[in-house]
């Protein structure tokens, strides 16, 4: 299936792309999308514990499921205001 | 009312669009750009954004804020892009009846909109560089945060 | 810096005094006539104070907020006589280096203010009657009160 | 020995004057100032408790001892802000 990932801040930074769409395979939940990000760049490792993703606007759990079309974001810790 | 600036916030009209006859009492809260970070000299931030969802929680903060409190009128501003020293970045007003409810949504508001609002800051140095100002212990105490 | 005044208080006159680049928070409390009282209708409010004693406090809760917290700018400013619905009676600023600083000395100087300092309002009634706006129920609390 | 007197909101209302230099007896503490006032008019008795005396415009308790040339003023509940 297929997702929008976007990154943002730290992560985009890591990962070197802002917004790439992704073949991920069926069954996919949240927290696979950072293995993937860390197989590429395994400094990841160090913000594993600390982003969230949100899908669709949303954020979601580490076993949310992922469906073809999501929009996932990986958001590393906010520094708004 | 909840918004996302490119340009100056402006203070003086948010206070006169949180003020009303039923209202005593406003309460705003300035997040201003401090010339120093742990100590190092710092010129500006640079505020980003992924901009629809962080419209989407604000909003949702606004309606949890309504929700909790008798407000009368909210306004929460976010400010992106460059904002120089002694500039805002966000402001946060609320009016109410009394000035219990109007403290409270207030801290809440600016509270949560740190917590979990998407928007990230990066630090310009008077020396030059630059860096994400990032707290790894931030996002792991939030709800929401993958375990 | 406290100040009593007898015209209209300038918020962002305010904002611009306690802004500075040392400070990434700002706190401003405004407090403004409430067109209603108990559910009776009020046109406006009369204010009075012991002026020089007003002020006296005013500086004493400026300095003990300090004392407390580390803060960089205070204004409080209270306006007296005639002042109509929505407008301000009363703004209380403070800016830091953190929000939580902020807040807190914000809302002890108006919790205080009302507390202690020599400032009486009458509420003028739509019905035209007037009264001195009392709570037997306050001073008796208060520290200082006779015993 | 003489005083000056200030009367504030319902207090001046119930006394019926603003300010005035009185002549108290040697000896007289802050609380005597309310009896002063309740003799001249009984309603003072629903204040009683509910008024703060200031002394040179500093709050005082009960029994603090008044001086010749005193400024004393009768404080209500106070309902600034």
């Amino acid at each position: 299936m297929k997702i929008t990932l976007r990154l943002f801040s730290v992560a985009r930074d890591l990962a070197g792309f802002r917004e790439q769409t992704m073949e991920i395979p069926a069954g996919s939940r949240a927290a696979n999308i950072l293995e993937i990000l860390q197989d590429r760049n395994p400094k990841f490792a160090e913000w594993q514990h600390a982003v969230r993703i949100a899908v669709n606007q949303e954020y979601v759990s580490n076993d949310h499921p992922l469906h073809d079309g999501d929009d996932v974001a990986v958001i590393p810790p906010v520094s708004g205001g | 009312m909840v918004e996302i600036t490119h340009s100056t916030i402006d203070v003086q009209s948010i206070v006169g669009t949180v003020t009303n006859s039923e209202s005593g009492a406003i309460d705003v809260f300035i997040g201003t750009t401090r010339n120093n970070s742990d100590g190092r000299g710092v010129l500006s931030l640079m505020y980003e954004a992924y901009e629809p969802m962080a419209l989407k929680i604000m909003a949702e903060l606004e309606d949890e804020a309504r929700s909790r409190w008798n407000l009368h009128r909210v306004v929460v501003v976010h400010r992106l892009g460059v904002v120089e020293a002694a500039e805002a970045s966000v402001v946060v007003a609320v009016s109410s009846a009394h000035r219990k409810e109007a403290f409270d949504a207030c801290r809440f508001l600016i509270d949560r909109l740190k917590r979990d609002v998407p928007i990230w800051k990066k630090e310009r140095f008077v020396d030059g560089s630059e860096k994400w100002s990032v707290s790894k212990a931030t996002n792991q105490e939030s709800t929401g945060a993958l375990k």
